[in-house]
């Protein structure tokens, strides 16, 4: 029952007691009002030796399929992670330590924030950036929040190809606001940059687009960053880290804003969690970023330290006033990318991007090869397409898995109208091979 | 002992990764991507081998200070040890390589450890259902106020838009009201250091949604009217929300549902032992009494026969909170704990928190002003005014606490106390350390007396002196730049 | 192809090669005359990227059975190793650092050799040790060698029921010097004492004995001590370290030398190695003990330190009149050892080996209540005890797997004469369920 | 800052472990264990909590200079950085739980890695066989030479007990002789530091078993006669061993099977890029040619059809050398290394070795006392006797160099070189660290010069100062006891 995670003997119990000046531990408790106290046991599974905790979670986590081959997206995708990074984030003196309050003992996790900021917002052509975010859900959250407060306009447009569920948390965090969610319709599985147009007025606080977008387009940044660029709105776009490889940085077409998920970048799946959300803002937003931030500074003796600044921004100074009420943040998830970034370096990057898009245009001309396969939405991609099938895709998932695939998602689950089609994920890890065999297999199970 | 920054180490064309030759034929780029977002420029990211990456991560690692380095009684962050067993379990294949939209049919695993974690949860907390998606405890509280909102609405109770907060609460609190859309109105303590009843009395109204509490409260003390509190508060149509993050001191012994609350909140980054990873992830967990279960966010996890699934369908639910289910590898380890522990042993970690509270106020109090002068729960706040009037001030003592080795106390928090040291030491320290602790304090509160300069120029055996975060703040340099 | 283990850039390698004098890498191998060099590139298959070849050894490492629930001994045992072992062999200031030649750098794995010498000496009940040897069988190689050079006699007794293979490997070592292997004959599978006394005379360098042996039988230590303890010859037992928790050390029972095989104290299966050569010695062997030894001293400033020490031993001082030629040891299975004597405890390797004892004990009631299936040696054991089969061992071991047990080792393997004998280890780690699941395979598999 | 011992840490009563209750009958031991072997006293082990226990262990790692946390020039050691991806697959389960005497049908993917590594390395060393049993480069040298013994004897050739060996040989190579029962015979180096020809021919006899040669050898010169050499020996009856520790110089460029060695001795743990692991585990297979191939010893693994098996069954056998089959799981990180590079890789890593070290030495060469001006290979050794003359010894300079953050080279060996440093700078290291350190070494040739006490009074910034090594083999303690 853990005991040994608790050093105190039983007799060093009895001469802390004692110095206390009781004699029982429940004396302890006597603050508590006798009726509230719990008079049962909690009513728990009785404790397990390591050894069969060990083999009992081995058990439920071979009750999980890892094995089949990984054509899934949707926000999360199977990208390579150098064994370098999780040697790194197994370094205790990273994970057991806390928000780095006091900075001369904390230079390492100052230094991993500062370095990171600086790698996003190279990454995504902004200026200034944070330690991290819960996830790029709660990311397009803050963004709609720093829009709010800076614009003191309260109509967020979003588009509607920005990934459903992002729009879910946005419309949750929106509630109770005031503001108004909007959500802008689709053409083709895009925005249209002129019918945004007529859309926009003083009142518009921002513009949220995410490209690639939730069907895996490219969205029209550069259009769109040209319309709002005489806008007072923020113009937000969510975007993939590992696209930026080779696509343009969106702060360079416009953006005030630009968040998203940085899981692609050495975080690994884990079920959805934890994630990284990140956030790179132009310079006059600065003051107006949420949580944590690094900031260059010196010592008594004039050496280079790192310390978290700009803290009455925070809950902690600011309380309600704060610009956001993060405080635990995803702080080794950021440390996570900020190995992937060094080790991938700019090369590495734009390699892995050139063979998403390589491998994601191959799979695509495969499976629309097949009969009754068609694309659902032309236009340029990145490592995400979404297709036509003649027959429900729940059905063809279920049957691909049997073989051996992940294939997709079933779009059903997000749209109802959509239940006959399928979004396909492919990221370097795919090889010919695996694309091929997915064909063959798809081929059988929508022939059959 | 400053490093250079990983930007620094770059040299043009050297390389760290090690990737495939791409199988499929090659294509130009421009074939492929819209004009005009063809990439122009890489970003500036470090060109560095793998041994270099290793090298420089080693050693910043190696100038933090954390639980594993040493003592770190940073007050109501519970900074326990995070056990080995729980990092492996999260890293099993069948965990760490899932993903979230795989066919129900194919995470059972996942699921039940989700779906059982909930139940445990709630029988700890002694609330009816636990909804794992926050990730942090101000995503609770935030996910918290909108079930308390939701619900509000739900009667057609419109106009309850206030949330009432004691002086003494956490930052998070309010800042997690407004972002709400809530009102915060401050309660104030008393002269026991808990929530005055006549102050709550005066405040609470039909606009009041709920109060948040903190239960010990961030002074280390038990409201002993909670009862009354939470009375007051309900007879007034309020709800009752509990801030977990001084969990750590009750389990197995009251729990909240018990006690009134309405909707909870747990940090299982500070009471389940899952490591604060220097500053996240963590999780934080929303449990809710009955009458709040229709409105917990989307999905959840029900069992039907033997099988798991996640049910979308709820029409009351404030929606999504989280991209997908929440923290889960955060939830295995904190998992695992519960299951290593079982009911006695959780137990006994609050029972042992408490006493090496008490044990280490007992040492300190006589030579640091302690406002409240009787028994604690699992951490205490000092004030350093005694030594303030000798010319050192808080930070310097923490300041100062760094060259022994250990990390200081929460500084200045909670903000009701003057030069406040908020000290949480936990359960998994031995009394030797607690020793080592007192004697560092007691050493200090000497040379406070009779050198403070030498108080007031610490650290001297720091990676770095002190740090100058008034010119960090007035002048910030938050990013490398090239020199060109 | 590894570039990136490989920083210098092309350009740097053109600076290099100026600052040297040079224009080609090729001219920096002009030394090596010309009809030498290699011609063709080595033949070895082409590289393979990180992730490529991470999956094929997964796929090589999925061919081998680690699933069936195991029963096998002979040397190497399924103990439990706590989590926390391996959180500090990965912390690289260990696993990369190497023989502690720089004390002032060195003073954590200097630290952890004191350490281990301390714990080792109090497990087997001697005052000296050393920072380990290869294995087991070359640690009695190192004990013949001392007692070679301590006796000057040439005679090595080794009891009959000591690990064949350890006979074997020390066989090899004493082929060629002056030193005469003889094997003492057992009885119902273990040496008497009375028959050693007729063999002894002032020729004999050392008696060597396992306890328990290889039939995991407890040796007559207290006797063969007392008969020794008169006599020139060094009295040498290999012990088996978890077995010490409950056994009482060999050195309190007149041992001069023990030595034995530490794998089981966290250093893992590993399919055989790297395992952990122990010894511990008496006091006046202390200058005789092969290979790296910590000793404490103090700096200059006073503070307590630790060193290498009695360095004249040793192959880089005294080259061949060195006591052994070790040099490279198994530091980090030393310092995994350490780990685990650490969590453990005094208690904690009492309730391990006792736990041992108790699984075998119902184990062996279990399996011998089946028709045709007895103990081949009576007498006391400890966690490993040898049968009877009806049948040849290998075909029911064989049949075992098929099941999901290794249940055993077919002796015939080790003794020609031996192959319907089954030689079954019960660890701590094997429950009642699966001792009784065993029984009952066993059973099925016996009766066909 | 030393730190306390891990007894001194222990509590009685403090538990470190977590053991499942025994679910078996608990029985009297003194019923199951013959009677007077119950042990009577616990081992003196310490009693800590698993937390404890990682903060010992991590501040002792915090202790020790290692290849990632700087650079390592250790001549003769090959200190290269050391893959991650090498841990994570010696750790895979299916090969880390893998008992070595299940059936080999049940371990087919272990015996084919060591199949394939056997081959791999006969292919890079230009033998005809390889065994991967011995465990580290001395193990390999007494396993060398019971293969040349037996091969002797085997010719009824009885009176070969006289191993070669040069002067500036590691010490194994005799030390090894001597364990394997043969007598040493020194051999000259001449003035250009290799093997003196005239010496050695004066030396072979019918006697010679063999001569032991590393090449480069510790000077780190390529021994440009070794053709010579080897008709020398060879046409003396003698065998020629080939000490592989400076392997790392002659990766794809030159073979020792093709330069006349007929037995080989690898470090992986040097060449490979497996870890030294604080001295060790390591991996020292051998390699021989065909006539040795009959006594290699048992087991061999072989192939038939698409089965691999253990082979025991060799009448000429030198026998078992190894509990089992050698450092298996440190065989699998060398196997991966090859795998990842390939023969480009590897050839590459010899280059850039060879370069690294030419270049350092160049840098070096004016302020340090070179004995042999001449292209290096991986390695060179310089003189410090001008600074020895200037009151400051190779070992002072050592001391000085820790101050920089570096660790020094070995220092004096090879025995032949007065005052010797001995620097080995790997490929690993880019051109910037081997500037750095170059200016370190200049700096502390100029404070020999001008300020030689600073250098002498040695080392400032470690964890200790310099430590009295004198005292301690005099007196000495080696293990902790209990103060009474
Ligand atoms: C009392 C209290 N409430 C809330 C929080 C916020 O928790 P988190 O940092 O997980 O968001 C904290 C964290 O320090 C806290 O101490
Ligand atoms: C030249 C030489 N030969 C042999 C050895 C011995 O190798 P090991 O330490 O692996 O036994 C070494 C090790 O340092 C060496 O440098």
């Amino acid at each position: 029952m853990g005991k040994h995670y608790l050093p105190n003997t039983d007799e060093q119990r009895r001469e802390m007691l004692a110095a206390v000046g009781l004699e029982k531990v429940e004396e302890l408790f006597k603050d508590i009002p006798q009726g509230l106290r719990q008079k049962d046991e909690t009513k728990l599974p009785p404790p397990m030796a390591e050894a069969v905790l060990s083999s009992h979670l081995n058990k439920l986590a071979s009750k999980n399929n890892v094995a089949a081959v990984n054509f899934l997206g949707g926000g999360i995708y199977d990208h390579f992670a150098p064994a370098a990074i999780n040697h790194i984030l197994t370094r205790s003196e990273f994970y057991t330590a806390y928000t780095p309050y006091q900075p001369e003992v904390s230079q390492g996790t100052l230094q991993v924030i500062f370095e990171f900021q600086t790698m996003i917002a190279e990454l995504t052509g902004t200026n200034v950036s944070n330690a991290s975010l819960y996830d790029g859900a709660t990311a397009l959250n803050e963004a709609a929040i720093i829009a709010l407060n800076t614009t003191r306009a309260s109509r967020i447009l979003v588009a509607e190809s920005m990934h459903p569920w992002y729009r879910q948390v946005l419309a949750t965090a929106l509630e109770g606001l005031d503001a108004q969610l909007e959500v802008l319709p689709m053409e083709e599985g895009r925005l249209n940059a002129d019918k945004l147009a007529d859309n926009l007025d003083k009142d518009v606080a921002a513009v949220m687009v995410q490209s690639p977008n939730f069907f895996g387009l490219v969205e029209d940044l550069p259009a769109l960053g040209k319309l709002l660029s005489e806008q007072k709105a923020l113009f937000v776009v969510s975007a993939d880290p590992i696209s930026l490889g080779i696509l343009e940085a969106p702060g360079n077409l416009g953006a005030d804003v630009v968040i998203g998920e940085g899981q692609g970048m050495g975080v690994g799946q884990n079920y959805g969690g934890p994630l990284l959300g990140f956030m790179g803002v132009t310079d006059k937003l600065t003051r107006r970023i949420p949580g944590r931030v690094a900031g260059q500074t010196t010592d008594s003796k004039g050496r280079r330290g790192y310390v978290l600044t700009l803290q009455t921004r925070e809950q902690h100074i600011r309380r309600e006033k704060a610009t956001s009420n993060i405080c635990s943040n995803q702080a080794l998830c950021a440390l996570a990318a900020s190995v992937y970034m060094s080790l991938m370096g700019p090369q590495g990057l734009k390699e892995v991007a050139t063979q998403c898009l390589l491998k994601a245009d191959y799979a695509r001309e495969l499976f629309t090869g097949i009969k009754g396969v068609e694309v659902l939405y032309s236009g340029h991609y990145f490592k995400e397409f979404a297709l036509k099938l003649p027959v429900p895709a729940a059905s063809v998932v279920e049957k691909m898995v049997e073989k051996g695939f992940f294939i997709g998602i079933d779009m059903g689950r997000f749209y109802p109208d959509m239940e006959n089609n399928l979004l396909v994920a492919v990221t370097e890890q795919r090889t010919k091979e695996e694309i091929e065999a997915a064909a063959k297999a798809l081929q059988e199970v929508i022939g059959a | 002992m400053t490093t250079p920054l990983i930007f620094e180490r770059s040299m043009p064309g050297r390389i760290g990764f090690s990737l495939a030759e791409c199988d499929v034929p090659r294509k130009e780029l421009k074939e492929l991507l819209p004009e005009g977002q063809v990439r122009s420029q890489p970003p500036g990211w470090p060109e560095v081998s793998e041994g270099s990456v290793i090298r420089h991560y080693l050693k910043l690692s190696q100038m933090n200070h954390s639980v594993d380095s040493g003592f770190y009684p940073l007050g109501s962050c519970t900074m326990k040890y995070n056990p080995k067993i729980n990092e492996d379990m999260a890293r099993l294949g069948g965990f760490a390589k899932l993903h979230p939209l795989v066919p129900e049919t194919y995470s059972q695993g996942a699921l039940k450890m989700m779906y059982d974690l909930e139940h445990y949860l709630a029988e700890i907390t002694g609330m009816d259902a636990v909804s794992l998606q926050p990730v942090a405890g101000a995503h609770g509280e935030f996910v918290g106020l909108k079930l308390i909102a939701a619900y509000h609405r739900s009667r057609g109770d419109d106009k309850r838009t206030t949330v009432l907060v004691p002086d003494s609460a956490h930052g998070t609190n309010p800042a997690s009201a407004a972002l709400s859309g809530m009102k915060v109105v401050e309660v104030d303590s008393n002269c026991d250091g808990e929530v005055c009843l006549d102050d709550l009395r005066s405040k609470v109204d039909d606009t009041v949604a709920a109060l948040m509490l903190t239960n010990p409260n961030t002074l280390g003390l038990f409201e002993r009217n909670i009862c009354e509190i939470a009375d007051i508060v309900h007879e007034a149509g309020g709800l009752l929300y509990y801030d977990g993050a001084n969990a750590n001191a009750i389990l197995g012994i009251v729990r909240p549902g018990d006690t009134g609350f309405d909707v909870v909140h747990l940090n299982l980054h500070k009471t389940f032992s899952t490591p604060h990873g220097g500053g996240g992830p963590g999780s934080g967990p929303v449990g809710v009494n009955k009458k709040l279960v229709p409105f917990l966010p989307v999905p959840r996890i029900v069992k039907d026969k033997e099988q798991y699934r996640f049910d979308y369908d709820l029409p009351e639910t404030i929606g999504k909170v989280h991209s997908f289910y929440g923290n889960f590898a955060v939830n295995v380890r904190a998992y695992t704990y519960i299951r290593m522990l079982g009911a006695k042993g959780l137990k006994r970690v609050s029972e042992d928190a408490v006493l090496n509270a008490n044990y280490l106020q007992a040492l300190l109090k006589k030579d640091y002003h302690l406002d409240y002068d009787r028994l604690c729960m699992h951490e205490f706040v000092l004030s350093g005014k005694k030594q303030k009037a000798q010319g050192v001030r808080t930070l310097d003592i923490a300041k100062r606490l760094l060259d022994f080795g250990v990390h200081p106390p929460t500084v200045y928090f909670p903000l009701i106390i003057e030069e406040a040291l908020m000290i949480e030491p936990t359960e998994t320290e031995g009394k030797e350390t607690l020793d080592y602790f007192a004697d560092a304090m007691l050493q200090i509160a000497k040379e406070a007396k009779e050198d403070p300069d030498k108080v007031t120029g610490a650290p001297y055996n720091t990676p770095v002196s002190r740090l100058d975060e008034v010119g960090a703040a007035r002048n910030p340099i938050l990013r490398w730049h090239k020199e060109e």
